[in-house]
């Protein structure tokens, strides 16, 4: 176990630390200069100029680089005009834009984020997982029949659309809620959750089609091996076939998906971020992004390169309590 | 006829094949009936459709594409058209059944112990505690050592012979009024299966359980049950009392069959000379010595454990052995003693956790050419998803061969040679009996010509022909190619019938071992001679006085 | 121009109430957060909003409906600025009772603080004016640097004058006194880059909650803010709570069903797009609480006379007259949001809007005309050339619009190649001198309303910029063009400026350096609590300053 | 007797001509009418998408042309007309702001939809398959630099990269190759953790150890062993990738690495479309409608493929019916 997670935080260093590389390569040569970007529509060349050098970026790539290394293991300084601001170690840097401390920005916007991530993923855990064990234990009939047609209206309606949908329908028609705006967990929790709950539903009822699609014919999959036949035998009930034996056979893809699904969506469910105005990681990162805002883009991708990566961990593990014949490496 | 607890009248059943309307006839009109506390042995040819009968009995093939004729009625109950609702109340209730696949039968992901609650807690509204509590108590009687920690485990950390158990434990946790058993002791040793079929004629006697005993093993058979019935292609050929049918057949197949049944006694048949005795002590000076030839495989101080702290069992524990081209080991010994687990170090699909492996002299790391191994699996050593032709023709496609025709060609006389129809080349491997399975995985061991091959109870699901039939085609081939066989079974007659030298295992250790008819006829280690005592015999009536003998007293 | 204005909601249509009154929360729901919130950083445009109920400048926008609110007045100071005789030097004097959120009073070294503090490298994102036009501006680096040291073209002989001193006379140096680098930041305050969390207010409101980054800000009034010397802001609601990262889509649709607090809902940022046009349509009072404006801007085709065949003016006149406006406008929106254009200027007086219709090609083009230019160019047989485009879909410089310029020349036998550029890669080709494409779509905006700031960017040929980002697409260095700006420039009669601006976008006209398509119209939804709705064509929005909630 | 190791002559007539797992999967498949259903619709959808500009022309329609004079300029540029301005002309109708026709922008829009789509999810799979298995099955070393490498790519925003990809692919690169590669080289993190998941549960089983004894690579068994059990979810979740992939060629459509307008393309319809819902429905419903039908068709083609796969479904003797269940 001390070695499981040893490795893994080896294994997560270096994916951190290919992922910057990779993040300052693509914006070497990813068109917008940062500058010119930082400083305004029609700042005149000397302006340009002074704050290329301000953001440092009259370096060398590489320079920059091992710059914000140096930053990430020892802070930084950064000249802020009036005072000198210090960001301590692990310092991200400075946003090009506002001058924000990237590691404040990142710690202001996870909470938001992973609320969002956290209830989209209970959700497609029970209703996707739910509705796939119920397809699986009503196959050939018509319940089934419209949970497929269900399913697949849901993932093939881009998530924009549902979430807009949903939004007119109950917000503006039925106005069985007011329009959400985000509220931390930490103010009111129960606001918290009134004001997630579309937002979940969006999301979950958009992921859940793949989870329920996915435990649907993992089950049914598993329905075909002898264990089954066993437990048929004895007398216990379709359900309880379904439910407790064939839908192991689903758990692996499952835990796997929702790892790489639960990662990526702490990088912002972008879409959903924005019609509901959740102040997420999404659109700080898309707008890192249209700005060239290469420490924001930087700090959010480590961000989700984080969340991936411990995602990852905890899916193994996962998977080596549910079916120990695997060992973890 | 209300008081017949089985009452099977002119059943018929067709598996559908391939296209649309084809079909294979597994069981052409048998009829039988039993009443309650009575036992119906059915014994024949592997494949002649016994399985087939024993699922009808619970109803198992309704639904499921498979046509079925004539009328099947369990303690009332019609089979063929009680509901949903009556089905499951006779399954595992009323009527119990121990599947023949015993290590593929638990489910993979939940504790044993876990999963034979479920059954109880299905039938009998206990609370989960209590069906646990029960779940050990049989586990213990079927003789799980040490029940209440080995129920927390899960299947894949239980040997053949455990799982085998726990099946039957299950069968037995709702006190059924019949047990249909099917091979339920294929992967026990003689000790503990005399154990169970005590068990089971202990049942009968206190309980009026009604025994339906699907087995190959005449001796099983003559020890356990009443009334016997000898099936082949699909029909029954012969029925009768055991001892009549045991000693005047009236059927030249029954004839051809008891004719068969290997002797423990018997005079061995002659085997190609070897030197013998090779005992672990001396392997070194062989193999070091005067230019003598090098074992194929050698083992050193292998020990193997498993899990960790309180969870740590050691499977095998310092065993030393070697086994040279051409000569046959046979491993016998307690079911859960190590054999499968040192049978996997020796082809290198283990790792020991220390002591060495040498193959022909050499350090093995990794995978060793030339091995193979049988599975004592069938089922989960044959790939769902593929023919078993393909499962066989595989390993000569992974040594390089390119002539699909001479690799089509190759498969089909192997498979002939096992006793399978050439017809069965694109057939998966559920759709075969237990026997055929296994005999596609000797076949698929037999392919790439191996210089060794473990044998993990290779014939233990076979009637005693087709045995014959492969025992001889294993000792043909080992002639011809100079195989080094090890031969792992708990079946003492076959053993003796086909090893060159003989190693006893009990809780991972050799405890005795040297050339097989010196072991035979003059055990050493008491072991050993506990294990010859309880080897069953032919005779119905000795059984009963042996019974009498064990249980009797107490 | 054909400028009317404004349905008002609340007034005139007889809603309960009448005449707007204090109190009550106003919500603003936005889509951009206000990140910069820093009087230096705000570009002109940027400051007509929310930032102009914290920070008073010196002088400021007239808010009035129409093109009356295109007029500058006095803010901070008691007039407009007192110009020396040939406008190089600009003078201002404060009114009485002006004081800071805290209580302590403004004063006009404050003023000269703010502007100097823009020059920051640290603090940069504003226009360019101040550093082209005040003395020594150019070489100025902000306070922050070389020990403090302050921008002597900038004099405060006491706390209530200050003067300003120009490199060149700038009759128009009034509109530049309107931007929030006007606004006095008390150099005790100053905190750098964080100042904009909490700007210190000189306006009605102060700020009271600046989170995630201007995401949520909540307005409180200031209770140092003076009526009394401000005529501009009415400052009718108590607090002003503003949600911003929100999407497009769900603002309009918030302020459609105005329920709860939406009620009371502006938006400052959110335009109406076509299809939330299209279905209002037929509802009437949603329809009544639509503002429309007009803000001074212009999109069009532009060329590179250095690129073959676009040196040939022959082929400029071609596709000037093959374009088919009709089709643009549709693409742009339909005509409720954008308006076919001919002119340069925008058709304000305002910008001195002089009519010109130099090569009419009616409202679908006039490809007969344009082939026969074309022929006379020497293609008889047609042209191929490429058109560079956004691929935003942003219907401004984007691909719809871009096909139907296509569709449009090529009846005239001009088989046109779209290239389309991911925003900023457009962006950077557009404005790069040395590279800039041979004909691709542009926009320009006026930074205040007058001819000024929106011909000289684009035909002033010293304004060429060779190592940053250039606007004059053209390239156009004409001796006689560059002497009229800056004759114009001396004029401090806006008026008489305003007619030589429109003779002079004429004259231009001529020479089909360009190709006026369109000019965009600004429609937004107010929440049905809403009063005294304010439009001026200065910013074409409404004015957050007039509006009220009871 | 010896003879056994020597080829024998095949037993005559033991052999149904054919009678290969492929041919079985097919037989099976050809069981399945829904199966067939969707595959003829896919199909159908391919054909239409091929003869694109044989139908423009039957329909006499140019999909890039605007018609100025069937929208309603003054209303936002809502076709005129009910449903979304239905005539004989335009069969399905135009598209509001522009007039162009629907009917063929739909037919043209498909062959990039579907090439995208078809495209990415091969290559995605393909892709995704040989990390998963090479992440389980490859030595310590390299299994763990597979998961690190997966675990990279789920990490890097499609976004940033599809920026970094209009500054290096020369523009005269055919863009609907280069979504193809871009989603699908990009993309493909998601199945290989299941592939790897799964991998490492299967690796274990008694079939894989006798594949590995008999001297099978590696590479062998992930292809005859383990890829027939993998197949279930991998093609479940290739099903599922078609319209997932459809949309993101829409967004990077946006950010300039998509098709080059005025080609179209469904996603592309879709998102220009999303604020039409109310005021042109037809326009949201008739990229949608397809989307919706190319993903059952999929899915169930998927479906019914994953079932004839599995020869033990063929027989239903395990998995039982709902005919079991309520007899
Ligand atoms: N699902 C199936 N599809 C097709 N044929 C089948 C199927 N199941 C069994 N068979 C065939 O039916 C026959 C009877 O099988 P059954 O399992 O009853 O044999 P058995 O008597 O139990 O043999 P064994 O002793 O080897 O277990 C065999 O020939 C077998 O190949
Ligand atoms: N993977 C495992 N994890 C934990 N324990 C195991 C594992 N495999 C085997 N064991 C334990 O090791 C011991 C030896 O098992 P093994 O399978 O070698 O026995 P065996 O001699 O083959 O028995 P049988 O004749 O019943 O098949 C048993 O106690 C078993 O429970
Ligand atoms: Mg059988
Ligand atoms: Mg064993």
């Amino acid at each position: 176990m001390t070695r499981f997670v040893l490795g893994r935080l080896g294994g997560a260093l270096l994916v951190l630390l290919v992922l910057s590389l990779a993040v300052y390569a693509l914006f070497y040569v990813a068109p917008g200069d940062p500058a010119r970007l930082a400083c305004g529509e029609r700042c005149n060349p000397a302006q340009i100029a002074q704050v290329r050098e301000q953001l440092g970026l009259n370096d060398s790539v590489v320079v920059q680089y091992l710059h914000f290394l140096q930053g990430l293991l020892a802070g930084r300084d950064y000249s802020g005009g009036a005072a000198v601001l210090h960001c301590d170690a692990p310092c991200l840097g400075f946003s090009y834009q506002n001058d924000r401390q990237v590691t404040e920005l990142l710690l202001e916007r996870l909470p938001a984020t992973f609320s969002l991530a956290l209830g989209a993923l209970v959700i497609w855990l029970v209703v996707g997982v739910g509705t796939g064990l119920l397809s699986a234990l009503r196959r050939g009939g018509a319940t089934e029949r419209v949970l497929t047609v269900l399913t697949l209206a849901a993932t093939g309606t881009p998530v924009f659309i549902l979430g807009l949908l949903l939004l007119m329908a109950v917000c503006a028609y039925l106005q069985w809620l007011p329009f959400p705006t985000y509220v931390p967990f930490g103010e009111d929790a129960e606001q918290w959750a009134w004001n997630l709950l579309l937002p979940w539903i969006t999301l979950g009822v958009f992921e859940s089609a793949k989870y329920a699609r996915i435990t649907r014919s993992s089950t049914l999959e598993t329905l075909a091996e002898d264990h089954i036949r066993t437990f048929r035998a004895y007398g216990v009930g379709e359900r309880a076939l379904v439910t407790r034996h064939a839908v192991r056979g689903a758990v692996a893809p499952v835990i796997a998906l929702s790892a790489v699904d639960f990662g990526t969506m702490i990088g912002g469910a972008v879409l959903t971020e924005s019609l509901f105005g959740i102040p997420g990681l999404g659109k700080t990162l898309i707008d890192g992004v249209r700005v060239v805002d290469l420490p924001v883009v930087v700090g959010v991708v480590l961000a989700i390169g984080t969340a991936v990566v411990i995602a990852g961990a905890v899916a193994d593990l996962l998977y080596a309590v549910a079916d120990r014949r695997v060992t973890l490496s | 006829m209300s008081d017949l607890l089985v009452d099977v009248r002119d059943l018929v059943v067709d598996f559908p094949v391939g296209g649309p309307g084809a079909y294979v006839r597994a069981v052409d009109g048998v009829s039988f009936t039993m009443g309650p506390g009575h036992a119906l042995g059915i014994v024949g040819e592997s494949g002649s459709g016994k399985s087939t009968v024993a699922a009808a009995l619970l109803g198992l093939h309704r639904g499921t594409g498979t046509r079925l004729g004539g009328t099947v009625r369990v303690a009332g109950t019609d089979v063929g058209g009680a509901s949903a609702a009556e089905l499951r109340r006779l399954r595992g209730a009323t009527a119990a059944m121990v599947f023949q696949d015993p290590l593929s039968s638990l489910d993979p992901y939940y504790a044993v112990g876990d999963q034979i609650a479920e059954v109880y807690r299905v039938h009998a509204a206990v609370s989960r505690r209590a069906a646990r509590a029960r779940a050990v108590s049989v586990l213990d009687r079927v003789g799980i050592p040490d029940a209440v920690r080995r129920s927390r485990a899960r299947p894949h950390e239980f040997s053949g012979g455990m799982r085998q158990r726990a099946l039957i434990a299950m069968a037995l946790v709702c006190e059924p009024r019949l047990l249909i058993a099917d091979e339920p002791t294929t992967a026990l040793d003689v000790t503990v299966q005399a154990q169970i079929l005590d068990l089971l004629h202990g049942l009968r006697r206190e309980e009026g359980l009604g025994l339906l005993l699907v087995t190959h093993d005449v001796g099983v058979a003559a020890e356990s049950v009443d009334e016997l019935l000898v099936m082949r292609d699909g029909h029954a050929v012969e029925r009768g009392p055991v001892a009549e049918v045991l000693a005047g057949p009236a059927d030249p197949y029954t004839r051809a069959l008891l004719a068969a049944v290997p002797r423990l006694d018997a005079p061995r048949k002659p085997r190609p000379s070897r030197e013998t005795a090779t005992t672990a002590a001396g392997v070194a000076g062989v193999a070091g010595g005067d230019g003598a030839e090098v074992p194929v495989v050698e083992a050193l101080g292998l020990r193997r454990e498993f899990g960790r702290g309180k969870r740590r069992v050691t499977a095998v524990g310092g065993v030393s052995l070697a086994v040279r081209a051409g000569e046959t080991l046979g491993v016998v010994g307690e079911s859960g003693s190590g054999k499968s687990t040192l049978g996997r170090m020796l082809v290198g699909l283990l790792e020991p956790s220390s002591g060495r492996v040498r193959h022909a002299g050499d350090e093995a790391r990794g995978i060793p050419a030339g091995v193979q191994m049988v599975f004592q699996d069938p089922v989960s050593s044959l790939n769902p998803r593929r023919s078993v032709g393909e499962s066989i023709a595989d390993p000569l496609r992974a040594a390089g061969e390119r002539d699909e025709a001479a690799i089509r060609a190759r498969a089909l006389a192997l498979l002939e040679r096992v006793g399978l129809e050439p017809g069965h080349y694109d057939r998966y491997p559920h759709e075969f009996s237990g026997g055929q399975r296994q005999r596609v995985g000797i076949a698929r061991a037999l392919a790439p010509r191996p210089r060794l091959i473990v044998c993990d109870e290779p014939v233990s699901a076979l009637d005693v022909t087709t045995q014959a039939q492969v025992t001889a085609l294993l000792a043909e081939l080992q002639q011809e190619l100079g195989i080094a066989l090890v031969f792992i079974a708990h079946d003492l007659a076959v053993v003796r019938q086909v090893s060159d030298r003989v190693a006893v295992m009990r809780s991972g250790e050799i405890v005795e071992e040297g050339p097989v008819d010196e072991v035979y006829d003059r055990p050493a280690h008491p072991y050993t001679r506990q294990l010859l005592d309880a080897v069953p015999v032919l005779d119905p009536e000795l059984a009963a006085a042996r019974r009498h003998r064990a249980v009797g007293p107490s | 121009g054909p400028k009317g204005g404004t349905e008002k909601a609340g007034s005139g249509s007889g809603a309960p109430g009448g005449a707007p009154r204090e109190g009550g929360t106003l919500t603003v729901l936005n889509a951009e957060p206000q990140s910069d919130f820093d009087p230096a950083r705000l570009y002109t445009s940027g400051g007509g909003n929310v930032p102009s109920l914290v920070f008073r400048t010196l002088t400021t926008r007239n808010r009035e409906d129409g093109a009356a609110g295109t007029k500058v007045v006095p803010d901070l100071a008691t007039d407009t600025g007192k110009a020396n005789a040939d406008a190089t030097e600009w003078t201002y004097t404060l009114k009485d009772g002006l004081k800071y959120e805290d209580g302590t009073p403004i004063t006009t070294a404050d003023i000269k603080y703010g502007i100097e503090r823009s020059f920051a490298a640290e603090l940069s994102g504003g226009a360019p004016y101040l550093r082209d036009w005040l003395v020594g501006g150019e070489s100025y680096e902000g306070p922050y640097k070389n020990g403090g040291k302050g921008l002597d073209s900038i004099v405060v002989p006491d706390e209530k004058t200050i003067t300003f001193k120009l490199r060149k006379p700038e009759g128009e140096f009034p509109f530049l006194a309107t931007q929030t680098q006007f606004a006095p930041v008390p150099k005790a305050k100053d905190t750098g880059v964080t100042y904009e969390e909490h700007p210190v207010s000189s306006g009605p409101y102060k700020v009271v909650k600046n989170e995630g980054d201007g995401e949520h800000l909540t307005l409180e009034r200031n209770e140092h803010w003076d009526p009394k010397t401000d005529e501009e802001r009415k400052a009718y609601p108590d607090k002003i709570d503003v949600r911003s990262g929100l999407d497009v889509a769900v603002i309009n649709q918030r302020l459609s069903t105005s329920s709860g607090a939406d009620a009371a809902a502006i938006t400052t940022d959110t335009n109406l797009g076509p299809a939330e046009l299209a279905q209002i349509g037929g509802d009437k009072q949603l329809a009544a609480r639509v503002g429309t404006g007009h803000f001074g801007y212009t999109n069009y085709l532009a060329f590179n006379p250095k690129v073959a065949p676009f040196d040939n003016p022959k082929v400029r006149q071609a596709i000037s007259y093959a374009v088919n406006r009709t089709s643009v406008v549709n693409a742009a929106g339909g005509s409720a949001l954008a308006e076919p254009a001919t002119t340069f200027l925008p058709e304000q007086e305002a910008f001195g809007f002089t009519k010109y219709d130099h090569f009419p090609a009616g409202a679908t083009g006039d490809a007969a005309k344009a082939r026969e230019l074309l022929k006379e160019a020497g293609f008889p047989d047609g042209i191929s050339i490429t058109l560079t485009h956004n691929t935003a879909q942003n219907r401004q410089t984007g691909p719809e619009i871009a096909t139907a310029v296509q569709q449009a020349l090529a009846a005239a036998g001009i088989t046109v190649k779209l290239e389309g550029l991911e925003n900023n890669a457009f962006n950077e080709r557009r404005w790069d001198a040395k590279n800039t494409p041979g004909f691709f779509l542009s926009r320009w905006g006026a930074d205040w309303p007058s001819g000024g700031p929106f011909l000289a960017p684009i035909f002033d040929g010293r304004q060429i910029v060779t190592n940053g980002s250039n606007y004059n697409h053209a390239q156009l260095d004409d001796q006689a063009v560059n002497t009229e700006i800056d004759e114009i420039a001396k004029l401090t009669d806006l008026a008489a400026a305003g007619k030589r601006w429109g003779a002079l976008d004429k004259k231009i006209g001529e020479q089909a350096l360009d190709v006026p398509l369109f000019h965009p119209v600004y429609k937004r939804l107010v929440g049905k609590d809403v009063k005294n709705v304010v439009i001026s064509d200065w910013t074409g929005v409404l004015d957050i300053s007039q509006v009220s909630v009871k | 007797m010896t003879v056994l190791l020597e080829p024998a002559a095949p037993a005559p007539g033991a052999l149904a001509p054919g009678a290969g797992p492929a041919p079985r999967a097919w037989r099976r498949l050809r069981r399945r009418p829904a199966a067939l259903l969707a595959g003829g619709a896919l199909a159908l959808l391919v054909l239409l998408a091929l003869a694109a500009p044989l139908l423009a022309q039957l329909s006499g329609q140019d999909p890039n042309a605007y018609h100025d004079d069937l929208v309603d300029s003054a209303r936002g540029g809502v076709p005129l007309g009910s449903f979304g301005g239905i005539s004989g002309d335009h069969w399905l109708g135009v598209e509001p702001g522009t007039g162009r026709d629907l009917f063929t922008r739909l037919l043209y829009g498909a062959r990039v939809s579907l090439l995208v789509a078809l495209g990415a999810t091969v290559l995605q799979v393909l892709l995704g398959v040989v990390a998963g298995l090479t992440a389980a099955l490859g030595n310590r070393l390299l299994g763990r630099l597979i998961a690190r490498v997966t675990d990279v790519m789920i990490a890097l925003p499609l976004l940033v990269l599809a920026i970094a990809l209009t500054a290096v692919v020369p523009p005269d690169f055919p863009r609907p190759l280069l979504l193809v590669l871009a989603i699908g080289i990009l993309d493909w993190g998601g199945v290989a953790r299941m592939v790897r998941a799964q991998t490492l549960s299967l690796r274990g089983l008694d079939f894989v150890e006798a594949a590995r004894l008999s001297g099978n690579s590696t590479l062998r068994i992930a292809r005859r062993e383990l890829l027939p059990s993998l197949a279930a979810p991998v093609i479940t979740l290739a099903a599922l990738k078609v319209p997932t992939n459809m949309v993101i060629e829409a967004s990077l459509s946006f950010l300039g690495v998509g098709v080059k307008p005025p080609t179209p393309s469904w996603g592309q319809m879709l998102s220009g479309a999303q604020t039409w819902f109310r005021a042109d429905p037809a326009y949201v419903l008739l990229p949608a409608g397809l989307l919706f039908v190319t993903v059952l068709a999929f899915t169930v083609l998927g479906d019914g493929v994953r079932t004839a796969l599995d020869p033990r479904a063929g027989s239903r003797l395990r998995v039982g019916t709902r005919k079991e269940r309520t007899a």
